[in-house]
């Protein structure tokens, strides 16, 4: 049968990615149609929610998990998945457990959760500290202090796209690694007003200040763009999701040679999760019905998991497969889901509305010289108060 | 008697020089973009990445155009622009035709047979034309949704002829109280109807105006993004999304010289068609748009 | 007013007419009667309504009040096409994208006449028109005189009784007017029909009318023969409107016989009305004002001539007053001479300065 | 048709019914589309409404947040730049640019054509394009930094303060060509007497365009201010090609904020609230305008 | 042809002029002598070169070739405003957002005249054109007469002695086209200036003009005063031009004194010019045909008569041939009556067929 699946991963790695699971589900005898649409959410969200409220929907559609389908569901257009995931246990196999709760609406599963994003990396040039003549940084202190050799040397000490996402999530990496997770729980996951005045904040707060010097310069618009420098040596480092990784694949570089990623901010041992998962929509077609299970099944089964996310450069869902190719960026990563700390990325813990705003006051902030951090406080006590 | 007095005015006066003067660098101001995109569009990702932008290629390859064409990926499907091309005329003339028949014919009413009322639901629609789309999504789908015909391309010529009828409207409405009263009085008195003179008296002399609002349409039509990509089904996308998906597809490096080539390719009906009427279109213009 | 007229015998009948553009009335009360085979003109300056009333007729407006008969049926909410009319426009109002021939044919396709009728009756106004030659060209390709008699063509074939032309000539150069003017008649002589022509040009109006409406305002003034309207007008407007240049108008009271001017008197014997004493205007048309070279009677200054080469027209300063003079003596006459008039009462008329009517 | 009794006046209704009947796709667009659409937003912006439209209403508060958000202010303000720039220079260019291709030039059609190109190309286009000649990486800033002036600084996308001119002169290069050639147009209906009665005044040329032509010109300026105002309101595509809203929230406008509060954000309520304002601020623009055109005066 | 003519007592003097439009000659070697103080008018059909020729002498027009002297100096390539001449357009060409005024003081202001002087001459203007009380008005509220009194005045108030006009009445209606012709005519003979008037209306042409030149396809027929035109008309175009209804023509031969048409012979005694022996045509205007009725001498049928009130126009049947009759006697003449004609022969015309010129 065919099935229409619409997703917004257009990026080379991404698209890699999703042509595993298109094998993996055409190799089901159903057929994966494409529809793919550049952009990021924003342009492909309105397409998808008015094809499903239009009577016209797609098989299956991509959504980063979290609050942004609740709505659908609630309105009956989404698919129950409850059934497949009782049949086939997800709720043992997946891991962390958390994830699949982000599908979980009134105890029941409406999608399937694909990967794991970890968002808090700091990505080093190797021969970005080569030329400057200092060692590469273990942890955000050291890359502080070896920014104005590398400003010396012409380099751009930290590099920091235009869109409003980046700029808060390097609010979120700054919090998470220095303010540590307990406080991020509290302030994000809580909304605790109190919280945001602690000691470990201001020390948080100050980082963040200290990005924004470090940043003073970068021009760049997209992630990938800001990557690419950090690639060719023209940018120290940036803050950035694992996604980063694919890019530096594609350019045919090597973590730990060529490149450096601390998770982090090599501070703290945490990974916040965040990921994509994919819906699917009520249809009436039996056949349709029949291939959207089908294609549930093979993007969470193993063989499914590995190929895709190991293209992706992002986690498997389930703690029970083997990345044996992972590289050693990825296995940093593995082990401390494993073992260290899992926290909410700020897509789950916020609403839609409540982050758009955090990202909007973020990039004002670092575009903004005379914007003191002081304003940014306030403006995350309100962004929280409104969001409780 | 010698006195001729002074000489002729020469031909090559300062105030022509001055002018030609003016409307050549204006030229070149305007063509700017344009040779910076077919320039770009014929180097190789390397020359794009030293070189300047201004300066030709040194190594003319038309690799880009075939790749945009033929090639470029979206998502799994890497099939180029070529299939949004063919979507794009299947939206266009559809789309273009109807819309334009429905405006003329309400711009025929209106002219010709004011009837109580006319005036103000037409003064709506001109306000009209100045709501944002974005306002319009929402409840057009809705609306689509229970006259079912979500998704298809039906659909998609109905927002295509709803959102084009303003400014269509005004311009037939002008141009055909600009033609004498009388032809159509001597019609009716012939013992033609409504559509009787629509067909045979209208149409046939309205020729400058069909072109400008061809010209309108189709641009409009073709360049369109958000209603070809919210009200269709991807095998409908047209060229503008799938040049959408090239440009906005973000592999490390941007290859701009296929970004240009795509877009020149996404441009060149409705460029082709300025290039050829724009007389015709300077002339409609002055039949009946500027007018009041 | 029109209860009890028999309609039979009329070709077009307008009763009570009113027609208002929003709150503006532009038809007042407009009632005629018109016979078979009549040539009535509507004359009126601009804005005077004539055109309403013939689009009325034609059923192109629709009326506030009132009804039309023609041929003795009602037919004032029929259409156009089923009121048995032809209309000639004055831009001519020819299809730009038809042949002579399609121009002449369209309406006659459209009531689904046979190939063969059609031919025939295109063929016959041809003839009549005297435009066989261009049948086959696009009326862009036609001078301004053939565009019009392609225009009065296209009526001729509908072979119907009733014709009505709304300025017909008034696009047309003074000289092909007055052609043209001449072939208007000569096909109504020919024709028969009834015919109602609108214009604004008086010598038109005298020259093919057998009736003259003339209009102002929206409301007939005097609706009677050429030569009576020229002869008695009924009012100071007609008598002022009618004849080029203007009729004279000298302001004088009646004693007894005579009409008192200034210090004349001018003897009324042969007047053709009933004159009371009074307050009165005497009204002469330049061309029934005599004259000669002269000092006695009722004396004027030449200020101007006008040479026409057949005739003259000589403007003159009575008493500090304008007055004209018409005379087939184009000889010249130097200025500031002084010339003694004389008035052909018989043909003068007397109007009350209140009312305006004539006495 | 029988007696020449009764009136036989028809209904009014039935009047013209054809006329009617072919102007419902143009009633039926104002009032369901244009009226209808507008009340049904109006009417949500007073809800919570998030992804989906819910009738849950929550009064005012989508206009207070709204009022007090930097990002909706910003926008405005853009708009209110970007608008005035655009009619004043477009205006001033076109109609120079059309008072020089109406002085009975040579090549006329070509020049006309140059100017007239960018129209034809979508907004997209013309932001990917200026973006990419406006990078200070290799477009304008290099080149003229590569021919020596180094300190040469022309980087109005990376700027925040400078971001709308970027976007103006875009814009401009899109748009000017339009409005020449309405302006054009109109200045050929102009009654060549007009002239020759200004040169036997001797009035110089450019005062006769500035005293005389201009004036008579209204219509047409009224026509075109329409139709370009109409444009501005709406600017979005531009905007994004160009520069995305960047940096940071500097080059936002309204119609971008309402379409990513109604799907970036999720907060339907909120976008229908900014679009109602921007209804609102239309509405008080045009409909005295429209008054002027369609209401006050009868057409003859 | 113009080389030994002095300039300084001509007022306006045109030398060979020649004007092409690419490769389209529209003006042939025109030449004209006008003296100051004359009203010359430039009478023609559609496309004749008239508007053409004026706007060469306003400096409007490059010319492609000869010269124009005003006043004696060469201004064959001054700009129009210093030529020192005003001008009237057919449209107006009022700037319609100034007052009357402000029409009248645009040019001056320009011309950078004191104040009190730009007061002084509007107020002359205006009183002489009787538009005081409209100076405050635009010209979209006023009537056709009373803007076309504005556009006068702004020619005025230059101060110049050359006016031109271009067809300034053609847009009137026939009545205040009459009016105004009488007006513009006492203009002229108040403020004395060289006036170059152009028209395709003869009437115009035959009241106005102290001299005509009447063109025909770029070139000038014959230049002469009105009178004489209409007497002797040089050609047959021209004959036929001036008059209205048009003269009739007759072809026959001359024999010795008598001219013989059909089986007539019209004794030529008495006629102006050199008749030879040989194939001619013989023109007579209507009105310089008598006629009573009666079967002897050349005989017509009466077709049609035309009734104007202070005159008629007999339209008739000369075996088979059209032919009008002009007469001041409006008394009708039923149609089928045979008229016996005759010719007042010394101011008919006669013409060599080959060479159409007046023998
Ligand atoms: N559609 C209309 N709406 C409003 N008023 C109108 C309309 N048509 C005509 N009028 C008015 O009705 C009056 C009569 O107009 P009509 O056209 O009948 O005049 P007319 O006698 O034909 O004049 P003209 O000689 O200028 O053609 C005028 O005052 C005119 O302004
Ligand atoms: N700008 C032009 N280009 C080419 N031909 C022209 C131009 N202006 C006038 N002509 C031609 O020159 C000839 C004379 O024109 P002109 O306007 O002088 O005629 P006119 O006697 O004034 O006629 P009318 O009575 O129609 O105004 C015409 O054949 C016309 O077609
Ligand atoms: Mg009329
Ligand atoms: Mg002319």
């Amino acid at each position: 049968t065919e099935i229409e699946v619409t997703h917004w991963w257009t990026s080379g790695g991404e698209a890699a990615a999703v042509a595993e699971f298109a094998k993996a589900f055409d190799a089901t005898g159903n057929k994966w149609v494409d529809g793919a649409i550049a952009g990021s959410g924003g342009t492909a969200r309105p397409v998808m929610i008015s094809r499903i409220t239009g009577g016209d929907p797609m098989g299956a559609t991509q959504f980063n998990h979290g609050q942004q389908a609740q709505e659908l569901v609630e309105a009956g257009l989404m698919r129950s998945l409850e059934d497949v995931a009782k049949a086939d246990g997800w709720r043992d196999i997946v891991h962390p457990a958390s994830i699949l709760k982000s599908c979980e609406i009134d105890g029941q599963i409406y999608c399937v959760p694909v990967n794991i994003h970890s968002q808090l990396w700091l990505w080093l040039s190797n021969a970005a500290y080569e030329k400057a003549g200092v060692p590469v940084p273990k942890d955000w202190n050291e890359f502080v202090a070896a920014a104005p050799k590398l400003r010396e040397a012409g380099i751009q000490p930290l590099v920091i796209g235009q869109q409003p996402w980046q700029a808060s999530l390097v609010l979120q990496n700054v919090i998470a690694a220095i303010a540590g997770p307990e406080v991020y729980g509290k302030v994000f996951n809580e909304k605790n007003i109190e919280a945001v005045a602690s000691p470990e904040m201001e020390k948080a707060f100050a980082a963040l200040e200290t990005a924004r010097e470090l940043a003073t310069g970068s021009n760049v618009q997209e992630w990938n763009q800001a990557t690419t420098m950090v690639i060719n040596g023209t940018a120290g480092g940036q803050i950035m999701g694992d996604w980063a990784q694919g890019e530096f694949a594609i350019a045919d570089k090597v973590a730990g040679k060529d490149y450096t990623c601390l998770p982090g901010l090599g501070l703290a041992e945490i990974v916040s999760t965040g990921g994509d998962a994919f819906y699917f929509p009520k249809v009436d077609d039996p056949a349709i019905t029949k291939a959207q299970e089908d294609l549930a099944r093979v993007m969470i089964s193993p063989e499914a998991q590995v190929a895709f996310n190991l293209k992706k450069g992002s986690m498997p869902v389930r703690g029970d497969v083997d990345l044996a190719t992972a590289n050693d960026c990825m296995r940093k990563g593995l082990d401390i889901l494993a073992k260290g700390t899992v926290i909410q990325g700020l897509d789950q813990a916020l609403s839609a509305d409540a982050g758009t705003q955090l990202a909007d006051m973020m990039v004002q902030y670092f575009n903004q010289p005379d914007m003191s951090i002081d304003d940014v406080k306030k403006g995350l006590v309100d962004i929280l108060q409104f969001d409780s | 008697m010698e006195a001729r007095g002074p000489r002729p005015r020469s031909r090559i006066s300062p105030r022509s020089i001055m002018i030609y003067g003016t409307l050549v660098l204006v030229a070149i101001y305007y063509l700017i973009p344009l040779y910076v995109m077919v320039v770009t569009s014929l180097k190789g990702l390397p020359e794009i990445r030293l070189g300047n932008i201004f300066s030709p290629p040194v190594e003319a390859t038309f690799e880009p155009w075939v790749k945009a064409w033929s090639q470029a990926c979206t998502g799994l499907n890497c099939d180029g622009l070529q299939r949004g091309f063919w979507n794009s005329v299947r939206i266009t003339v559809p789309s273009v035709i109807i819309s334009i028949l429905i405006a003329s014919i309400n711009g025929y009413a209106l002219a010709n047979w004011r009837f109580k009322g006319a005036e103000a639901f037409f003064a709506v629609l001109m306000i009209g034309a100045f709501i944002p789309y974005q306002v319009m999504i929402y409840p057009m789908v809705i609306l689509l949704r229970e006259l079912g015909i979500y998704g298809g391309l039906t659909g998609l010529v109905l927002v295509h002829t709803v959102f084009g009828m303003p400014i269509l409207t005004l311009l037939f409405r002008n141009y055909f109280s600009t033609l004498p009263e009388e032809l159509f009085k001597a019609a009716r008195v012939d013992g033609t109807g409504f559509w009787g003179i629509y067909f045979r008296i209208m149409l046939p002399s309205s020729l400058p105006i069909i072109v400008v609002a061809v010209i309108l349409q189709v641009t409009g039509i073709w360049n369109d993004f958000l209603f070809g990509v919210v009200f269709t089904r991807p095998e409908y996308y047209p060229m503008t999304v799938q040049l959408n998906n090239i440009v906005n597809t973000t592999t490390g490096v941007r290859e701009y010289n296929v970004n240009m080539a795509a877009t020149i390719l996404t441009g060149l009906v409705p460029l082709l068609i300025y290039f050829v009427s724009g007389r015709l279109f300077v002339r409609g213009i002055a039949a009946g748009a500027v007018k009041g | 007013m029109h209860q009890s007229v028999s309609v039979t015998d009329s070709s077009l009948s307008i009763r009570g007419l009113q027609l208002s553009f929003g709150a503006v009335q532009v038809l007042h009360d407009v009632s005629m009667e018109i016979g078979r085979g009549e040539f009535i003109v509507l004359l009126g300056g601009s804005g005077s309504g004539k055109s309403t009333i013939l689009n009325c007729i034609a059923g192109l407006l629709d009326v506030s009040d009132g009804q039309i008969f023609i041929n003795g049926r009602n037919v004032t909410w029929e259409e156009p096409k089923d009121r048995g009319i032809g209309m000639v426009f004055q831009s001519y109002a020819l299809y730009p994208q038809m042949t002579v021939r399609g121009n002449l044919a369209f309406g006659l396709k459209n009531a689904k006449l046979p190939k063969d009728e059609i031919a025939r009756r295109i063929d016959r106004a041809a003839r009549i028109l005297q435009i066989e030659d261009y049948l086959d060209r696009k009326p862009g390709a036609l001078s301004g005189g053939q565009r019009q008699r392609v225009a009065i063509g296209r009526a001729l074939v509908r072979d119907v009784d009733l014709f009505l032309f709304d300025e017909p000539l008034s696009n047309l150069d003074a000289k092909l007017r007055a052609e043209l003017r001449v072939e208007i008649k000569r096909l109504h002589e020919k024709l028969g029909n009834t015919m109602v022509y609108v214009t604004h040009d008086q010598i038109e109006a005298m020259t093919l009318a057998s009736r003259i409406a003339l209009l102002r305002h929206g409301v007939i003034q005097q609706f009677d023969t050429p030569d009576e309207i020229y002869r008695r007008p009924v009012n100071l407007y007609v008598a002022g409107f009618i004849g080029s240049p203007s009729m004279n108008f000298l302001k004088g009271r009646i004693e007894g016989e005579d009409f008192v001017f200034n210090s004349h008197r001018i003897p009324l014997a042969g007047y053709d009305g009933r004159p009371r004493d009074g307050e009165a205007i005497l009204g002469v048309r330049p061309e029934h004002t005599g004259f000669r070279t002269g000092t006695d009677g009722v004396t004027a200054k030449v200020e101007l001539q006008e040479h026409m080469g057949a005739e003259s027209v000589i403007h003159l300063s009575l008493d500090g007053q304008r007055f004209a003079l018409r005379t087939p003596d184009d000889t010249h006459i130097p200025e500031g001479t002084t010339l003694s008039l004389t008035f052909d009462i018989s043909r003068a008329s007397l109007f009350d300065p209140q009312s305006e009517l004539r006495l | 048709m029988a007696k020449t009794s009764a009136s036989g006046r028809p209904s009014r209704l039935f009047r013209n019914l054809n006329a009617k009947i072919a102007a419902i796709p143009m009633i039926l667009t104002a009032c369901v589309v244009f009226v209808g659409f507008s009340a049904w937003t109006i009417l949500h912006s007073f809800t919570k409404s998030r992804l989906l439209p819910k009738l849950d209403f929550v009064g005012t508060a989508q206009y207070e947040r709204l009022w007090a958000s930097d990002k909706w202010l910003i926008s405005i303000q853009n708009l209110v730049l970007f608008g005035i720039c655009m009619l004043v220079f477009s205006f001033v260019i076109g109609f120079l640019l059309a008072c020089l291709l109406d002085q009975k030039i040579r090549f006329e059609g070509m020049f006309r054509t140059i100017l007239l190109y960018p129209f034809a190309l979508s907004f997209v286009v013309t932001g990917v394009i200026w973006q990419w000649i406006l990078n200070p990486d290799f477009g304008v800033q290099s080149i003229i930094r590569g021919m020596g002036w180094e300190s040469f600084t022309f980087d109005p996308l990376n700027n925040g303060r400078i971001v709308m001119f970027g976007v103006v002169i875009a814009a401009l290069w899109q748009g000017t060509g339009f409005v020449m050639v309405l302006l054009l147009a109109g200045l050929r209906g102009i009654d060549d007497e007009i002239w020759k009665a200004s040169r036997v005044d001797g009035i110089p040329a450019w005062k006769t365009y500035l005293l005389v032509i201009v004036p008579m010109l209204r219509p047409v300026f009224v026509t075109t201010l329409v139709i370009v105002t109409a444009g501005i309101v709406k600017v979005y595509d531009l905007v994004v090609a160009q520069t995305g809203g960047g940096p940071g929230i500097s080059s936002e406008v309204p119609a971008k904020y309402v379409y990513d509060q109604m799907f970036l954000n999720q907060n339907l309520g909120q976008g229908f609230a900014a679009s109602t304002m921007m209804l609102l601020t239309v509405a008080i623009i045009i409909i005295p305008w429209a008054y002027l055109e369609f209401g006050g005066r009868k057409r003859g």
